[in-house]
């Protein structure tokens, strides 16, 4: 293994500890319980909204802790939820008596100890909603898994409901705005390395030098199946495909494309997926109205990349074009 | 064979799990790395480490207060799915021990069926989604019916019946967690969570025998 | 090779494809010859700002275009340096009339390529100015080598004379401001990993699994030097003590700290190397008065990165300070 | 043997050119992949092959008007430092030509010298330095001194000292272009623009020993 750290049990509190000297004028780091909160939280009666899961997906969440986005973001150990003791001051920190919106992303572990988080919350006094994200169509969303995993579509959810806490809406219609985004949004990844999570020391799983994983997570858990290697063209319809099938969106509809990065992959290759998914959009009549190239939501030094699309009406449009002030995501300010 | 268990051997037990999860840390990460996401060794130490070090700076009074003092750790320092299941298990455990200070057979079967209830009702799994609950069940049923044959025997039936029970559950599909994201590709591979079970029933019943 | 590409060949020309639908609102890129310009170019009397040079550093230079920065960038095949003939459209396109700077990488290749084109426009009626970037310590600037190269400081330069431009500044005073930022910026680098140029195929050179290349460059050269792997901490004192010892800081000398990524590292481990270089730097007694942190000037996929230090002065504080606002930096507006 | 070369040689010449550095275009990647960017076989291959059909689109008049449109077509198509320094060696070597139809021993050796000064002038490097001048110079001396032995003899002469050049920049510690950073770490291997040059004067030669 390979990587630029020190201890591998000191990684998240290294990271956090640059990360908070880096940003000082955005955020405040708090190391023990770890969570990081907006510079100026709480701020004065707006809805607070509070994201959080395992590090090695930077810069989610602590990234997008800003003006506009998250009031506060929980990472837990690398690919590990974060503990319910953590959560809650996060939770507490982000609420000016309007209430928190807790962004979760459907994994066993993030649902169970943002429940209990939630529930500590309440009883403090706190109206707490939960969200969950469930985008990653390439899993069956049945009874026989855990659902569909939340990825890439987190980033969108938590710009658009953080745009909306922002213009002061209510608890009810953050809590809205969010499900609607989740609602409207679909994802899919592939691998082409896999990573490697630095407690363990070896990669999370093996591919030949001629193979990608189709359906990859973002915990550097394996994908659902195995292809030999395949253009960028090939590989960018495969991932779209299911996508499309299960969003079904009607010619003409408005679309935001986000194409990301999984960690280890050249930003020229986003790029060239990106046209290559423009070109199946529009040839099925679609409109890709807004977009996002870059590495938003990784599996640490995973080469790779997903697809989210969303489904856009007007008011996610203005949500999404809403000024931004976070360490990852920044514009109109 | 002592035929009731006290705080000694609540503590030795759990000093032994701690010192098994520690050891058996990579093997335990490469049994999650297969199906998971290779962190299961990883958090159980970290749980059962910080989960020590609270018991030996606040000395609880009784195998319940060992128990619950355990609970609250792991809900705090194991995170994952692992920690508020297993921080449950022990949370329920504990509840069901209330302050008693020596335990006879059916108080060690009613902590070990509150502990699989606790698991259940939070991560709501079935037998065979090849889970934790793979290696509880067959645990609990096991010391049903071994109760009357004192304390170290009834764990050691618990203890017998969770090896075996997270060795059945390598052909398995899993349904629940993150191996069930592999689908079909799961089966195969042994599920973390139910061979750390394993470990810390095998600590139970070796402290019991020791006692 | 693993690469989301179609063809090897078409690698540059795609990517440029994809870019321009991704920033449409940003750039208009033409792809034969192969340039990007700013969607509002020429900005009526304002010195025009233009750089390139070989594809694979994505974001760098296309990502720079825009309001605050560069006027026009012009992509070369990967690794080399582009030909005067899209260098010289580029730089018509630049010009206002109020003369056009060129911000050159000191590679052998792109001088003379930037140099023809320089005197090709010239003979055109444009008041050309180029200023060369040569930052990396560690390369001897002696008779005995081509000089410094141009690493991570160029975005730094391109940054503070592009904000001068907007504001107005002449020509003369945008190559001064250029010239100086070049005069007090410093870099050096570390590959954990190489990179596989596409029509290679073959990684760029080979390190053994505990071996890192220290005196790294972005072009998939070897380093000066091997050595086994150490700590974040280490490998950090190790690229800083060659760039104080030539930009000798002051004490009190505030700085802009600048942590880039080579492309395939996770950002939580430029975190920890920018909480590694804080610490010295404050420990030297030294002010990291701004800071940048993430992958701005890359290679490929390569696993490391370089560490960049800029000496400020108020005038370049107030000019990085500066809206900017283009694919890859953006603030302030 | 011709006593003189003209157009045909010259085109046949630069496809000659053309088929080889296609041919060795891993070759000359791989050389400049251990102490450069591995791209100079990439460069040149497109150089060439654009070259060539501009050849075949806008044939040429004179050998000199060939190597100005080969001139050409490398400045804009190749990049990187070989570009613009071959460029303005077959620019300068077109001027030396000028629109001579028949090429003569001196005419040769003028086409050879000029092309190398062109290189100096534009990269400045010494003999020694572990660049392509490092081929060319000891060709430029060799046709000179086989100067009188009729063009073939000529070519022939340049082709030879120049593969011998190419080979001799393996120990030299390069002082120009990208190998230059790797100080004493470039010695023990060729410089591919040495070695591409020595193919480009080899198909010279070779095109003159079918005229
Ligand atoms: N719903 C569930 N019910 C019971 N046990 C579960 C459930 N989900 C996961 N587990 C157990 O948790 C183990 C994984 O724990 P761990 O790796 O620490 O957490 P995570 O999956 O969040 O990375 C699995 O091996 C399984 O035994
Ligand atoms: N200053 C120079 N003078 C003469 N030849 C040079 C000089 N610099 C580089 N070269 C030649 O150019 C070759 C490299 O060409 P190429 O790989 O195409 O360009 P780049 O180095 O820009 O990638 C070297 O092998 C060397 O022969
Ligand atoms: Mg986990
Ligand atoms: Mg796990
Ligand atoms: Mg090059
Ligand atoms: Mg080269």
């Amino acid at each position: 293994m390979k990587k630029l750290i020190n201890d591998p049990r000191a990684v998240v509190e290294e990271t956090m500890e640059g990360f908070g000297l880096a940003h000082a004028d955005l955020v405040t780091v708090s190391l023990d319980p770890m969570y990081v909160v907006r510079k100026d939280a709480p701020v004065v009666t707006k809805v607070g909204l509070v994201s959080g899961g395992g590090s090695g997906h930077e810069p989610l969440h602590a990234g997008y802790v800003g003006r506009g986005m998250l009031d506060a973001a929980v990472p837990g150990a690398v690919f590990t939820s974060p503990t319910p003791d953590a959560v809650l001051p996060a939770t507490l920190a982000a609420n000016t008596g309007a209430g928190v919106v807790l962004i979760v992303k459907n994994y066993t572990g993030d649902v169970l100890n943002f429940e209990t988080a939630a529930e500590l919350a309440q009883a403090e006094g706190v109206d707490v909603r939960t969200v969950l994200v469930n985008d990653d169509v390439a899993v069956e969303d049945s009874l026989y898994t855990a659902g569909r995993r939340g990825v890439g579509g987190t980033v969108l959810v938590e710009k658009l409901a953080g745009a909306a806490a922002e213009r002061g809406d209510s608890l009810d219609a953050v809590e809205e705005i969010a499900k609607r985004v989740n609602a409207h949004v679909r994802s899919m990844g592939v691998a082409l390395t896999a990573c490697t999570v630095p407690h363990a020391g070896v990669p999370s799983f093996e591919l030949e030098e001629d193979e990608i994983e189709i359906g990859i997570g973002i915990h550097g858990e394996p994908g659902r199946h195995r292809l030999k290697l395949e253009s960028a063209d090939a590989i960018t319809a495969r991932l779209l495909s299911p996508i499309l099938a299960d969003l079904l969106p009607t010619p003409g509809q408005r679309l935001l494309l986000f194409v990301n990065g999984m960690g280890g992959t050249p930003q020229s290759e986003l790029y060239i997926v990106f046209r290559a998914a423009t070109q199946i959009l529009e040839d099925a009549g679609l409109q890709v109205e807004r977009s996002l190239v870059g590495n938003y939501v990784t599996a640490l030094e995973m080469q790779g990349c997903s697809l989210t699309v969303l489904a856009l009406d007007d008011e996610m449009i203005e949500l999404w074009d809403a000024p931004v002030h976070t360490a990852a995501l920044r514009w109109g300010v | 064979m002592a035929a009731t268990l006290g705080l000694d051997w609540a503590l030795d037990w759990l000093h032994r799990a701690g010192a098994v999860l520690a050891e058996q840390r990579m093997a335990l990460i490469e049994l999650d790395r297969v199906i998971g996401d290779a962190d299961h060794g990883e958090n159980m130490e970290r749980g059962f480490t910080a989960a020590l070090a609270k018991l030996e700076a606040a000395p609880p009074a009784t195998p319940g207060a060992a128990l619950k003092s355990v609970a609250m750790t792991l809900m705090s320092t194991v995170g994952g799915a692992a920690g508020p299941l297993y921080g449950t298990a022990f949370l329920r455990a504990a509840t069901a021990l209330g302050d008693a200070e020596e335990l006879d057979d059916a108080a060690l079967l009613a902590m070990l069926t509150a502990a699989r209830d606790g698991i259940v009702a939070r991560g709501k799994a079935d037998p065979g989604d090849k889970t934790m609950i793979d290696a509880w069940t067959p645990a609990v049923d096991a010391a049903g019916a071994a109760v009357g044959q004192g304390p170290a025997a009834v764990l050691r039936a618990a203890a017998d019946a969770a090896a075996l029970g997270a060795e059945a559950t390598e052909p398995l599909v899993a349904r629940k967690g993150r191996a069930s994201y592999l689908g079909e590709r799961s089966a195969g591979h042994r599920d973390p969570g139910a061979q750390s079970t394993s470990f810390i029933l095998r600590a139970a019943a070796d402290a019991a025998g020791n006692a």
